[in-house]
């Protein structure tokens, strides 16, 4: 009976997109309630917005980042990932096709419009420097609102951009880009996003999480086997969405939730450790952290 | 015991920077049923005695007394009438009337019906719902008039309440003040600038002279009551008129 | 009375009308991309289109305002009156007053939610954060501006502080405590929006974002449109208020009206 | 005369004091997590830590603001007197502003960048839209307020419109415009922060942005401690000069204030 | 050629949503150099007819010429003192006295210094910084008046400009307006409540009866200039205000 049924909440990132895809579909068909849960997604002001509740314990979960995760963490924010949304970074530069950028040694003298994190510089340098670029000769602009319309619109030459999202706009709108993958380059890959708990919240109600992620498990799976379907699905809960770019975007996504892992949400030890000690290099975190207690796969079904 | 008294009052401004006395060592004093009457130039201070009677303000130096009490505060015991008419805008006309009643924590619907029933009287029928603006100079004064009589207090203080008005409207409100002060047995504290007015109304008379603003003479009025518009001619009458006019000059000069 | 309100209404619509001319020819002629600025005609077809989903947004932005609106109301009174009571006060208050006004939403957001969930109430609390502000000041201002004359007369009739206030105060103030209102009501949808962004699931900021994620550039201008809206209809509302409550007020203007060689 | 600006600030001073410490006492009792909310006493040592590096960026955004505020000013002021000019210009400009506050900074931030660029322009124009609407609607308000009688007296001697505007309207509306510009003016920093989130390199609004993504909560309130700093400074100038201008409103305002027995 | 001509003006206003007529076609005029009186009960319309003259407001009904020209504006062509004295507040005493050169673009130093000179006169001197609430009601009186004589203007209107006043002060200011009216030949319309006053300064002297506001009588004074205060026990004098007296009464019956 829905009256016994356990609320939880989980905060999104940002608003709906794709990403989200598999939690809408175990949403819509009944998943989390057939686990005893009355689920609730919200919207946070900021994905920094979203890690801060799922820490303090009264946002249950959240979508967030690994390197999010490992900054919170190293700063004493007791978050916990529980499972990986899609299995490799589709995080890209992107630069208009016209621009003649081409490579990451391009990347100099040119204006980069950034979101702020402090990861931008350091995965900028990285990548740069395997290219033989400096990246102390790329401006950088903090943009707090929006990247993607002022690489478009020609204010910026170069974007931090999702493929999955803003790369199959791009496609869509006819606007040829010029892409530096991060997913293959030197830069250690890491999972984004990622489904987050907190610490409190998986000591008191570990329960909860094991069946929450049983749900979502099947959410993405469904996914992951009927693009078309999830993109209505997602369209449901985000009618304002652009129905056309959701399921090209889904399309393109859908094959990469699992990717090559041996099921949906896996996250290896391996890939916590690379970029924890990456980090730690780039001095975006004084020592690496520990990331058996960043991570954990316990809860996945 | 006087109901009013005034003892030794000085008061100052600040004007332009100096220290300027705009009363000094005043006394004066008003009995029970008394009607006070204050002349003086302009300037002199007459406006400023009547703010510290009413409690307005207070003396920089000496007492003032209401009811034999030095210590008690004066606001609110003394029904008054500034120089300026201070109607508030918007209000309608009997709304404005009714103002003390209202303060008063008094009925205001007797208050209301009151007011009504004299405005024919002081020629204000018709204009019960009229803003401030939109009466003329002498209405508003008359108003203002209206509205400090009834506070129904015992001692009225009255700034000039008939400098806006003519000659017959002026006789009129006149002998309504004289029925109500003496139907009611009010003390009354009345300053003006028409000395002959000064004369027919009061029992006393205080004189004053400007900068500082001191009191030169006090003339007790020994002609009988009712007094009427016939005394003007009359001897008596004209020996204290010119006492008075004699002592302003003097202090002027 | 009601033909001369319309006749009122005219240069406002014939101006805005004109602004909307010019922008549809810009467009047209420039050749804008319809992602960075759509014309009016292609709005008004997304507005169109997205009526339906956007209606229960509409009605959760309009409670959250109203509700918002009557909570600063309250309180910038309050504050007002509070800020008006002694110069000491005044000065311990003034300040903190400021201070509300200098914390960004998105900055204080987190503890919105961790406090207050993710109901109405953060964004009620939001609208009023951003709302009251200028009614305080107005109020505030407004009440000592009272006349210094009217004040000593009632004083003179044994009035209490709190009769001064009610009598005297508080009608000399209304002027000024409209503009406050006018000036905060303004404020009250845009508020609404920025409290839906600390966490929401509906709402006119929910609709906003989503849309923007989307690329769908006409409908997020349909959504401030549609905030433009509903914005103006209660400034509107307050002006009617206004002119009810200030018929004195106005009435005497009027005199000055057409006393003016306009 | 300083003395008692002195003895003004106390009760501010004091509150604000036991304020923090309640904050002090709140965060240590009840064991707030510091990346939630930290205390004051980390954030006076996070601000002593941040200090070198936060200079620029509170310069930077100084810089934006007094820009920006002298265009709302302006703006604001050309505004309020063209809507007094007439009442059809009133009729038709007072929705257009009402408007201009109804749209989100965020919603048209794009277009600021690909008109504006990412210079200093973009941020002074989002300043400006933030502080000149409550400076608006005060001028024109205060502006209308003008008694009827002195305008009518001015009249009689042959005075132009400029004339009356110059000598009546305007000095009696200075109560009105000083209450106008002291709401926006707290607006002031704010905006400028917002304006820094269109696209910026340095400024309190990158150096919090870049804060909040680091978790550096400390860091957070560190930057918003100097914006309230900013905003009281400016708006306790606004009240200084607004004392110096309207002499005369004070002077009669005193005498009541001895009056009264507060 | 009359400088004023009101020919049968009339002027409603709204009262209580009922129209109610302030004058009632009126008729009226002054002559160059003439010195022409208004009296009347209080609310009968005196002001109005000002305002009407002075340009503030236009007839409902009949016309108005200033200089034989009916069309033409009349704002800022005569002198007008108003019945409030319309002080701006925020100017000191000095300003507000120069106001009207300062609007006319003449001068304003030379109108300050002269304005200064006339301060003793006016028993305003060492008020020259005051603001206009820290004047008494008669020295508000005073400044409005010399600040309408500063602008000097050929046809000059005054509201009671002296009503506030005390006798002696009254007498100073009535002489210095008859030398003023002299010397520099202006026209002068002047509104009083007292009739003796008006017999004393007019050449001319309109009685109106209120509501609706006409004018009942017409009364030209023949009395030699200059006039003294000698004359006011006078025969012929006393003639003259008894018929204005009695024409008031009746009108008001
Ligand atoms: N608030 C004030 N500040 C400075 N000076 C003042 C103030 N109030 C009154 N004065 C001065 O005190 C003196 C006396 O003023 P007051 O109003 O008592 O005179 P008055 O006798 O009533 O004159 P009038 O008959 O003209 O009304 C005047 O010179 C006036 O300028
Ligand atoms: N703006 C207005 N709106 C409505 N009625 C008005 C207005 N102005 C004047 N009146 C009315 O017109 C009549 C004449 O007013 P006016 O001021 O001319 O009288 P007055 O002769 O100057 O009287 P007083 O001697 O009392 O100054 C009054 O009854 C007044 O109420
Ligand atoms: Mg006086
Ligand atoms: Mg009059």
């Amino acid at each position: 009976a829905p009256s016994t049924l356990e609320p939880a909440v989980l905060s999104l990132d940002w608003v709906p997109n794709t990403n989200h895809t598999g939690l809408y579909v175990a949403l819509e068909k009944g998943w989390y309630a057939e686990e005893g849960i009355d689920l609730q997604i919200q919207i946070p002001s900021d994905p920094s917005a979203a890690l801060k509740q799922v820490a303090a314990g009264n946002t249950e979960f959240g979508v967030s980042f690994q390197e999010e995760v490992t900054l919170a963490r190293s700063t004493g924010i007791p978050v916990v990932s529980i499972a990986a949304l899609v299995q490799h970074n589709t995080s890209a530069f992107a630069a208009l096709a016209s621009s003649g950028i081409e490579r990451p040694r391009d990347f100099q003298g040119h204006t980069y419009a950034s979101y702020s994190l402090p990861i931008e510089p350091a995965i900028m340098s990285s990548l740069m420097a395997c290219d033989g670029g400096d990246s102390a000769l790329v401006d950088f602009i903090d943009v707090g609102f929006d990247a993607f319309p002022a690489l478009v619109g020609g204010n910026v030459d170069l974007a931090w951009i999702f493929l999955g999202w803003d790369g199959v706009q791009a496609q869509l709108k006819g606007i040829d880009l010029a892409v530096v993958p991060l997913y293959g380059s030197c830069v250690p890959d890491y999972y984004t996003p990622v489904l987050i708990a907190g610490e409190t919240t998986l000591a008191d109600k570990g329960d909860l999480a094991r069946r929450v992620l049983s749900a979502t498990a099947r959410g993405y799976e469904y996914a992951i086997g009927h693009p078309d379907e999830a993109a209505d699905i997602l369209l449901k809960y985000s009618p304002e969405s652009d129905p056309e770019l959701v399921r090209a975007s889904q399309a393109y996504l859908s094959p990469r939730y699992q990717d090559d892992a041996a099921s949906w949400g896996v996250q290896e030890r391996g890939v916590w450790e690379g970029l924890s000690e990456w980090m730690a290099d780039q001095g975006l975190i004084e020592r690496p952290i520990a990331v058996d207690e960043a991570f954990t796969n316990e809860y996945l079904p | 015991m006087p109901i009013i008294r005034v003892e030794q009052v000085s008061k100052a401004f600040q004007v332009d920077g100096r220290v300027f006395y705009a009363l000094d060592r005043v006394s004066m004093e008003a009995r029970q049923r008394e009607f006070v009457s204050i002349v003086g130039p302009s300037g002199c201070g007459k406006s400023t005695l009547l703010n510290l009677v009413a409690g307005l303000l207070d003396p920089d130096d000496g007492e003032i007394a209401l009811q034999g009490d030095r210590s008690a505060p004066r606001l609110g015991r003394v029904g008054y009438m500034p120089q300026r008419d201070g109607l508030l805008p918007w209000r309608r006309l009997l709304d404005n009337l009714t103002l003390g009643p209202e303060i008063m924590g008094r009925d205001v619907a007797i208050a209301r019906e009151r007011a009504r029933s004299l405005l024919p009287l002081f020629g204000l029928e018709g204009f019960e719902r009229s803003y401030a603006h939109e009466l003329s100079g002498g209405m508003r004064q008359r108003a203002a008039l209206l509205r400090t009589l009834l506070c129904e207090q015992e001692v009225v203080l009255l700034d000039e309440p008939l400098g806006a008005l003519d000659a017959l409207t002026r006789r009129t409100m006149r002998d309504w003040l004289l029925d109500i002060w003496e139907r009611f047995e009010r003390t009354m504290v009345f300053v003006t600038h028409d000395v002959d007015e000064a004369v027919l109304l009061s029992d006393r008379i205080y004189v004053m002279s400007p900068r500082p603003g001191r009191i030169v003479s006090e003339i007790t009025v020994d002609l009988s009551r009712p007094r009427g518009e016939g005394l003007l001619g009359q001897p008596s009458f004209i020996s204290y008129r010119d006492e008075i006019l004699n002592t302003l000059r003097e202090s002027s000069a | 009375m009601i033909r001369r309100r319309l006749r009122q209404l005219w240069p406002s619509v014939a101006l805005c009308t004109a602004l909307l001319c010019g922008w549809q020819a810009a467009v047209n002629l420039l050749g804008v991309q319809d992602w960075l600025l759509p014309s009016p005609v292609q709005i008004a077809r997304a507005g169109w289109q997205a009526a339906p989903i956007l209606c229960p947004h509409i009605w959760e932005t309009t409670r959250e305002t109203l509700a918002g609106f009557a909570l600063a109301l309250f309180v910038g009174l309050g504050l007002g009156m509070l800020v008006d009571y002694s110069s000491t006060v005044r000065a311990a208050v003034y300040p903190l007053l400021v201070l509300s006004q200098t914390v960004p939403v998105i900055a204080i957001a987190p503890l919105l939610v961790i406090w207050f969930g993710y109901g109405i109430l953060p964004k009620v609390i939001v609208v009023a954060l951003v709302c009251f502000f200028p009614i305080v000041i107005n109020t505030a201002d407004g009440l000592q501006s009272t006349d210094a004359e009217q004040i000593a007369l009632l004083r003179t009739m044994g009035a209490t502080r709190s009769q001064i206030f009610r009598k005297v105060r508080l009608p000399g103030a209304l002027p000024a405590f409209f503009t406050g209102i006018k000036v905060g009501i303004t404020y009250s949808v845009v508020g609404a929006i920025m409290g839906e962004w600390v966490g929401a699931s509906s709402g006119l900021g929910v609709f906003m974002l989503r849309a923007t994620n989307s690329f769908r550039t006409d409908w997020v201008f349909v959504s401030i449109a549609v905030t433009a809206m509903l914005s103006l209809m209660l400034f509107g509302a307050v002006t009617l208020l206004e002119r009810a409550a200030l018929r004195w007020y106005w009435s005497s203007r009027r005199t000055e009206e057409w006393e003016e060689i306009r």
